[in-house]
């Protein structure tokens, strides 16, 4: 089928991957989403693969993925120990520092 | 290149800012005298220029040319001309006494930590703001003096803000916070118009290419360089914008009042007597030098401008209870006069004008200084606050009369002279912008024999009954610019000499011929 | 398009590879980033298996050994020619060496250098169970005030990890500004960001806000990295590849070979336009440009003070290097579509930076929103779209980083009981109390707000001159009132240091270790040379002018 | 020897006197005035040998120049200090030292007992200099100069007692008033050096012809300006009634003979600029003759002796300016008028000095009479100068007024006739106010009660030092309007500087002098019906709406107050609080809107990640749409 639909589902996935990260609070659920935006983006490269008949986005995709994970050890680390120092993972309640 | 007569005398005072910012917390006086000798001895620099200046020669003499940062085509050039050279005398010789004037103002009131310098840094700063005026005067590089236009605000800065009169009007904590609102408007004030002055000079680097005010002139002369109309007026506009904030002109006056109201009366002096005077001088070497057309163009709005000074500035001046305020309200009405001769455009006015800056600085200086004593004695700026002084104290009260008469120019003082020639040249030109401000020396007289009668004469005060004469170290401070003023009133010919060829040259900038008599009189 | 072009793609793609030749790669011209990467390796393991009272000294002798070093290699090249006539694509086209990669990675591992100093500084904090401490939290993963804590603060323990993580940051912002295709961007964006996020969370004292501010870092970061991915993803859509020159050849309409599917997307120029922007948008984030700034002022504040200057400073230049770059090599054919716009973010960045930091009450958030006007500043320049424009920037980013650095180490020597004292009414008369360190922050300000003979004149006079010259006078104006909003609350605090009495309850002033010294000395030398004397710089950076294509 | 070289010393000894002893300080307290006297007398003598060197040339060489150096040399502008010493300036020159010579003396015995008489006799020497240096200028710049400096001078001596607020005020308003009348002279000189490119007094006054007459007109009546403020004329009149405040002596010199007769000497001098311009010459006559009414009327009505005399100096110059301004007939008799009466008014003063030296500085003549016994001396002199200033025949004012009155007449048509009969009732009103002075003060019998604390004056001759000055005063008064008018030998005199020409007098020289005798006796008789018969009330009885109205100036001071002074006081605060306010407020406004503004974006920063991620999604957003539509448009 034609590879310009893989392009819309993409833009799709990163639309509610963003809408994810600004209406969700919990600091999981938002960085999940970010993920999914991540992902979008590898759906696009594919796609975009396909499209051009190269093979320099797939295997960005691969990059991509290992960037994600590393993003995944980072992020998760941070999220735990403030989850531990508040016991709570409201992006929301983390609002110490304002004006 | 021969020696760098020039460098010397604006570095000598910035060296000698360090080395008394050097001196230990403990030798406070040690620190006074190194900062008089520096002084004196940039005095006898600005003498040496003085001397080796040759009024019939070159335009800009003395001059040294070296390469400082080639991107911005900006060159380290130094040049006097006779109005640099006069300004930088009057700078030299008003520093030492208002160094002599200052000598208690900076003493801590109590030992603070040992590290708290406060004597040290007054004088220190006060060489520093010596260093950056005289640079400014010298510089024929845009950019250059653009640079220590806009350096020597930091030390003023510091001077009006920290070391506050300590005869302030109410509560110690208002003091400070009056003080510090009036330092921060001070260089607020001058800063926006730096700035403004910022954009005009790139501007002017964007058309012309350089900073060179020798080079852009010739380059203008000889037609490889033509502005586009507008282009010159905004420039000019930016370029006047900062110098009518620093000279100050009507509407951008407000912050001098404050300015010296709340400074002590040397640094008080410093400002109006010295760093203000920067303004002017700007306007008559780059205003007119740069953008001769912009400025006949603005002329008539600078006169109407110059003249609400005038007038304005003595009605306040009138309506001040304060008597430094008083006296910032008087310079005021006197920079109104300075600018309407340097846009006059005779040769009588602008010689006028540049005299005006001379003694408007000598009679400031003994009318503030003065006052100043004054204030110390009785810890009040309030005019109501005295009376009767001339009963306890004659010779103060003398020279503070003199120094009034100086103010409003009294024939056979200095300011006298200066202030005809302004209006004789306004006259030849624009009849009635120099009758109106004529106008100015009936208010002068009123503003100043007021303060006279309101704080010498009269029953004594009890606050004051026990008030002494001046010291000897006052009055080494007062009597020879006393001297001065009738020197220079009587005998102002070596000035209006230095003068006269550097006004031809600026007449020449605009290319105006002054108005010729309608009867050649029979000589 | 037809399916049958589909299929065509799809059997040419999987004709076999037969063989794959093995890349080829200069490691000299890539020398101080492998330098710096290999230290930062060689430190992890050092964390493994040196003994915990030696690491702190370890560690900090090898990462100023490898910033020195690789601090040499880069001037070796650069004396070597490599920014000039042999600007080459190193890495089969992945980074570029040329003029502007290699100052800005020397300035880079300068400020790095000067970073660590503070990093390392264990003389501020009290001694804690008769131990030095540093600015770092004990044990990252205890909870704050558990007995965890205290018992790892007991024993000794130190986030010796600082260094190597600081080195990684220090290697990916090497190659942030070098990268010369797309995906080394991206990965070097990450490679730096990751370490910063976990720097954020390390602080010694008011720790809640530390790790919010590293959570706050992490997932906007890595919000707005996904922006720059997908950008990227739309503009491999667009070209068909990711390398610089590709794209940039796609763009000018100059490629040599238009297969039918390039022909089928190069029509597309909304994919161009939008990929660029989602790109341009992750830089803007980067360097902290108005709408996307909000996070600068939260971790400036929350993260440990000597991160904040690191990253304030190096940041910065790395994220303004490939900005220059992308817009300079990739896009200039586009530069008619995004000058405008990026004209509208620098007059918005200037202009709100400068606003809010009026009212602001705590330094080390004036301090965030006074880079957020510089990069307003910085903007101007790229904007300039000329080859001055290019070397203002890189001066203006040489002359802020130190100062930054420097303002930042000042911070931390002002401290009371609880850690630093950031509140402003705290510095009220530190003027009278300690008049040496309140002049060297005086001097700092001064800089920030660009007043004659310090370096900030000199780097706001050459963008302003750049943009002025490349026809945006506008921003000129806009940019001289922005300073003078700016001068009024740098003037604030001089004020507040040295007109306003002491407070007796006030903080104390911390006598640092020669580190700190060396940093904030650097800095204010720095400050003055450029301001003073900048020829020679301006030189430097006016030759480093040219990218390499 | 070359006499004009001396010409500067006439003015350098006194300057030399003035510097001494105001920075002499204390230790000449003992010897200060006698240094004082001998300085201005050494001028006088001085004046004298140049006055017997100059009777030796003849009429034409007469005129002296001595060029000092270049004051202001500026492009196109020449301002020299030099001095011409010619007949005019002669005159004036012995009239100024000799009279102040006396006056110092005189000032010796009355200033004993005041411990800062050394400051006295410099400002008198001040004074001296300055006024030397007006009648000895040769331009107009230099004159300007001297015009200020007596105005100092006088300002200094009127408020010599500084601790009286009411003579401080007086000071500062004669200072005030007189610049506005320098005003006139500035302006004056900026047209003189516009029209002619220089303001000596050579070139202009020859080179009158090559200009417009509008040119001319203007700046005569600027010169009338001036001179008004100096000579307290009409409507500058208002400061010499207060500048009684200082101490006689000052009133005798300064407010009497010499200083306040400078705006005639200004008139006189310059005669051509006026000859060509007959407006400026009306405006002049008018001025006159009004004030010479005003000075009188006010004399008649004021009790205190020295503002009465004041009244009738303003008076007197009124006479003098009126003859000024009749052009080539009155210049002479203006000049001739101007030295009589400084011989006979500074001579009342003194007297009346003398009075008040003898009551306790009394001055308000209710309180006197009968005085003749206890002060004969004083009593001689003064009613010498009493019968020289009326113009009892013989004495010097007869020949003097009269011949102004003539002159009056001589001016021809309407204008003669009006001026020629204000002037003799003048003379009428005259002889009523003096004649009124003298009984009150010497006639009648004793009015005077001890003051609140209980001494009661003790009525005494004056020392020696004083009384020989009036005596000598006395002597001039009599015999100088004879001598002068002998031969018309002052006309004769002064003709080289002024041209006489006789008008056509429509009445006889005799028919003029008889009217004048008639106005005299009339103006005795009342006065004596008045004051003499009668005694004389001492608190003084309400009076006519005229009288009241001239007690109080005619209300020229309520005038000024109301107008000029209130007004003036609002002007300023209203413009202080505009200042405050307005200029002031515009730019904290803005301040504190920026600051304000600060104060919301900062809301913005509301510390949730989430709204962050927001502002982030739009704002790419917008960049996206905004690089789309850049490429749309």
């Amino acid at each position: 089928m034609n590879p310009v639909n893989y392009l819309y589902l993409a833009a799709l996935l990163f639309a509610i991957g963003a809408t994810g990260v600004l209406i969700r609070r919990n600091a999981i659920v938002v960085f999940m989403c970010i993920e999914l935006m991540l992902n979008a983006c590898n759906l696009a490269f594919v796609a975009f693969s396909r499209l051009h008949g190269n093979l320099d986005g797939q295997i960005i995709a691969f990059f991509t993925m290992v960037v994600a994970a590393a993003e995944v050890v980072v992020g998760l680390a941070i999220i735990v120990s403030l989850f531990r120092s508040r016991h709570s993972a409201s992006v929301d309640d983390a609002s110490l520092m304002k004006l | 290149m021969s020696f760098p007569l020039l460098t010397a005398t604006a570095a000598l005072p910035a060296v000698g800012a360090i080395a008394t910012a050097a001196v230990p917390a403990a030798r406070r006086t040690a620190a006074k005298w190194l900062a008089l000798l520096f002084s004196l001895a940039t005095l006898a620099l600005a003498v040496v220029v003085a001397v080796r200046f040759d009024p019939d020669g070159d335009r800009y003499q003395l001059t040294e040319s070296r390469s400082w940062i080639a991107d911005f085509g900006v060159r380290y050039e130094l040049g006097v001309d006779g109005i640099g050279v006069a300004l930088i005398a009057l700078t030299a010789l008003l520093i030492p006494f208002i160094i002599l004037a200052g000598w208690h103002d900076a003493d801590p009131l109590e030992t603070k930590s040992s590290r708290w310098r406060p004597t040290q840094g007054f004088f220190a700063l006060i060489l520093a703001v010596e260093a950056m005026v005289i640079i400014s005067f010298e510089a024929t590089d845009v950019f250059l003096f653009y640079i220590f236009f806009e350096a020597m605000l930091i030390p003023m800065y510091f001077l009006i803000g920290g070391f506050g009169d300590r005869a302030h009007t109410g509560s110690d904590e208002n003091a400070s916070a009056q003080r510090s609102y009036a330092a921060v408007k001070f260089l607020l004030y001058n800063l926006v118009g730096g700035l403004i002055m910022l954009a005009a000079v790139i501007g002017l680097y964007v058309v012309a290419g350089n900073f060179s005010l020798q080079e852009i002139a010739e380059a203008r002369a000889n037609g490889s360089l033509d502005m586009a109309t507008n282009t010159e007026r905004w420039l000019f506009l930016g370029f006047f914008f900062a110098f009518a904030v620093k000279a100050p002109l009507w509407p951008l006056h407000t912050w001098l009042p404050n300015a010296m109201g709340e400074a002590t009366a040397p640094v008080a002096v410093l400002i109006t007597a010295v760093v203000d005077k920067v303004g002017t001088f700007a306007m008559l070497r780059f205003c007119l030098g740069l953008f001769p057309e912009a400025s006949k163009w603005a002329t008539p709005a600078i006169l109407v401008l110059a003249l609400i000074s005038i007038v304005y500035g003595a009605l306040l001046a009138v309506g001040q209870r304060d008597i430094k305020r008083l006296v910032a309200y008087a310079s005021i009405s006197h920079f109104g006069f300075i600018i309407l001769g340097i846009f006059a455009m005779t040769s009588q006015g602008q010689s006028g004008a540049t005299l005006y800056m001379v003694n408007h600085g000598i009679s400031t200086a003994a009318l503030m200084l003065v006052a100043g004593f004054l204030i110390s004695r009785r810890g009040s700026r309030l005019i109501a606050d005295y009376g009767g002084v001339q009963k306890v104290a004659p010779v103060l009260a003398g020279t503070f009369l003199i120094g009034g008469l100086a103010t409003l120019s009294l024939p056979g003082l200095a300011p006298f002279v200066s202030e005809f020639l302004v209006l004789v040249g306004t006259f030849a030109r624009y009849p009635a912008v120099g009758i109106i401000a004529t106008f100015g020396i009936v208010l002068a007289a009123l503003y100043t024999l007021v303060l006279y009668q309101r704080t010498m004469t009269g029953p004594v005060k009890p606050e004051v009954a026990a008030m002494p004469d001046l010291k000897v170290r006052e009055l080494a401070v007062v009597a020879p610019l006393i001297a001065l003023l009738i020197v220079l009133g009587v005998y102002p010919k070596p000035v209006t000499e230095l003068v006269n060829p550097a006004v031809k040259h600026t007449m020449s900038d605009v290319q105006k011929k002054d108005p010729q008599p309608e009867v050649e009189a029979v000589k | 398009m037809s399916a049958t072009a589909v299929h065509s793609l799809w059997t040419t793609a999987a004709d076999p590879i037969d063989k794959i030749d093995a890349p080829k790669i200069e490691y000299g011209q890539l020398a101080p980033t492998l330098i710096i990467i290999g230290a930062a390796v060689l430190g992890v393991l050092i964390e493994a298996f040196v003994p915990r009272k030696f690491r702190y000294y370890v560690q900090l002798f090898v990462s100023v050994v490898a910033l020195a070093a690789a601090f040499a290699a880069v001037v070796a090249l650069a004396a070597g020619d490599y920014g000039t006539t042999k600007a080459r694509i190193a890495a089969m086209g992945a980074i570029a060496v040329d003029g502007p990669a290699l100052f800005l990675q020397g300035t880079i591992l300068l400020a790095g250098l000067v970073a660590i100093f503070t990093f390392a500084e264990r003389r501020l904090d009290p001694v804690a169970h008769g131990n030095r401490v540093d600015s770092f939290v004990a044990q990252a993963g205890s909870v704050p005030g558990s007995a965890g804590e205290q018992a790892a603060t007991k024993a000794g323990f130190t986030t010796t990890e600082v260094f190597p993580l600081a080195l990684f940051a220090i290697g990916g912002m090497l190659v942030f500004p070098a990268a010369n295709d797309l995906l080394t961007l991206f990965i070097a964006l990450e490679v730096f960001s990751l370490p910063l996020y976990l720097l954020c969370a390390l602080a010694r004292r008011k720790r809640l806000m530390s790790q919010e501010a590293a959570v706050k870092y992490f997932l906007l970061g890595a919000f707005a990295s996904a922006f720059t991915l997908f950008g990227i993803a739309l503009i491999y859509g667009y070209a068909g590849s990711v390398s610089y020159g590709t794209v940039a050849k796609v763009v000018d309409g100059t490629v040599t070979t238009v297969d039918p599917a390039l022909a089928g997307t190069m029509g597309n120029d909304a994919l161009l336009l939008i990929g660029g922007a989602m790109i341009v948008m992750g830089l803007l984030f980067k360097v902290g440009a108005v709408p996307f700034h909000m996070w600068t002022p939260d971790v400036y504040q929350g993260a440990p003070t000597p991160v904040t200057g690191f990253m304030a400073a190096a940041t910065k230049v790395a994220a303004f290097g490939a900005l220059l770059r992308l817009l300079y090599v990739v896009l200039p054919g586009l530069r008619w579509d995004w000058r405008p716009v990026m004209m509208g973010v620098a007059v918005i960045t200037m202009l709100g930076g400068a606003i809010v930091a009026i009212t602001q009450t705590d330094i080390k958030r004036l301090l965030a929103y006074s880079s957020i006007a510089h990069a307003g500043f910085i903007l101007a320049g790229v904007i300039a779209t000329t080859e001055e424009g290019i070397s203002s920037v890189l001066f203006y980013l040489a002359a802020y980083s130190f100062v930054t650095i420097g303002a930042f180490a000042v911070v931390t020597l002002v401290r009371d009981a609880g850690g630093e004292a950031t509140h402003l009414s705290k510095w009220a008369g530190l003027g009278r109390r300690s008049p040496l360190v309140a002049a060297v922050f005086a001097v700092f300000l001064l800089a920030f707000a660009g007043i004659p003979l310090t370096s900030g004149f000199s780097g706001k006079f050459a963008v302003f001159k750049a943009a002025a010259d490349g026809g945006a006078g506008a921003l000129v104006v806009v940019g001289v009132i922005s300073s003078a909003i700016a001068a009024f609350f740098y003037i604030r605090v001089i004020v507040l240091m040295f007109f306003s009495e002491p407070k007796t309850d006030g903080p104390t002033v911390a006598v640092p270790s020669p580190l700190t010294m060396t940093a904030i000395g650097i800095g204010v030398a720095v400050t003055l040379v450029l301001g003073v004397a900048p020829q020679y710089f301006l030189d430097l950076a006016g030759d480093a002018g040219v990218f390499v294509r | 020897m070359n006499t004009e070289n001396l010409i500067a010393l006439l003015v350098a000894a006194p300057l030399l006197g003035a510097a001494v002893l105001l920075c002499g300080g204390r230790r000449l307290d003992r010897v200060g005035h006698w240094i004082g006297t001998l300085l201005s007398a050494l001028s006088f003598v001085i004046g004298l040998v140049l006055f017997t060197d100059m009777l030796g040339k003849g009429a034409e060489e007469r005129s002296l120049h001595q060029h000092l150096f270049s004051w202001i040399p500026v492009e196109g502008f020449q301002a020299d200090v030099a001095f011409q010493l010619d007949q005019l300036s002669m005159t004036f020159v012995l009239l100024i030292s000799g009279v102040g010579t006396l006056i110092h003396l005189y000032s010796i015995g009355y200033m004993e007992h005041d411990e800062r008489r050394r400051r006295f006799f410099g400002y008198l020497n001040l004074f001296l200099a300055a006024m030397l240096l007006l009648v000895l200028a040769d331009n107009y710049l230099l004159l300007y100069v001297g015009w200020e400096g007596v105005g100092l001078a006088s300002y200094l001596l009127i408020g010599f007692w500084q601790h009286k607020p009411s003579a401080a005020t007086a000071a500062k308003k004669a200072f005030l008033v007189n610049r506005v009348g320098d005003m006139g002279l500035s302006i004056a000189i900026m047209l003189m050096f516009t029209t002619f490119g220089t303001f000596a007094f050579g070139p202009v006054l020859e080179s009158t012809g090559e200009t417009s007459e509008g040119k001319l007109t203007a700046i005569g009546l600027m010169l009338l300006l001036a001179a008004c403020g100096k000579s307290a004329q009409v409507p500058l009149q208002s400061w010499l009634g207060d500048a009684m405040e200082g101490p006689t002596p000052v009133s005798a010199l300064i407010h009497a003979a010499t200083m306040v007769t400078a705006g005639v000497y200004l008139i006189v001098r310059s005669g051509e600029i006026f000859n060509a311009a007959p407006d400026a010459q009306l405006a002049v006559t008018v001025v006159g003759a009004v004030t010479l009414l005003f000075g009188a009327i006010v004399g008649c009505a004021k009790d205190d002796i020295k503002k009465a005399l004041a009244g009738s100096t303003m008076s007197q110059i009124g006479y003098m300016i009126l003859a000024a301004g009749l052009g080539p007939i009155g210049y002479v008799f203006a000049i001739m008028h101007l030295v009589t009466h400084g011989f006979f008014k500074a001579g009342l003063f003194l007297g009346a000095g003398s009075v008040m030296h003898g009551m306790n500085d009394e001055v308000d003549m209710r309180k006197y009479g009968g005085l003749r016994k206890y002060m004969p001396v004083t009593f001689v002199t003064f009613g010498l100068g009493y019968l020289a200033i009326i113009g009892f025949p013989g004495l010097s004012g007869f020949f003097s007024k009269d011949k102004i009155i003539e002159a009056a007449f001589a001016k021809g048509g309407t204008e003669g006739w009006i001026l020629g009969s204000v002037a003799l009732l003048g003379a009428a009103i005259t002889a009523y106010y003096m004649t009124r002075v003298m009984l009150l003060t010497f006639f009648g019998e004793k009015r005077w009660q001890p003051d609140a604390d209980g001494n009661a004056p003790h009525p005494h001759e004056s020392p020696r030092s004083m009384t020989i000055p009036m005596i000598l005063l006395a002597v001039g008064s009599v015999f100088a309007g004879g001598f002068f008018s002998i031969g018309d030998r002052f006309m004769h005199w002064l003709e080289p500087v002024t041209h006489h020409d006789h008008g056509d007098s429509p009445l006889s020289a005799a028919t003029v002098t008889g009217a004048t005798m008639v106005v005299l006796v009339v103006g005795v008789t009342l006065a004596w019906f008045q004051y003499g018969r009668r005694p004389v009330p001492v608190v003084a009885p309400r009076g006519s709406l005229l009288t009241r109205a001239a007690r109080k100036d005619l209300l020229q001071d309520d005038f000024n107050h109301v107008v000029l002074v209130r007004g003036g006081e609002h002007l300023t605060r209203s413009l202080v609080y505009v200042d405050h306010t307005l200029v002031d407020g515009v730019v904290n406004g803005t301040a504190a809107s920026v600051g304000g503004l600060s104060g919301r974006l900062r809301k913005l920063q509301n510390g949730y990640a989430r709204s962050y991620a927001v502002s982030m999604f739009g704002g790419a957003a917008v960049l996206i749409v905004a690089t789309l539509l850049m490429r749309a448009v």
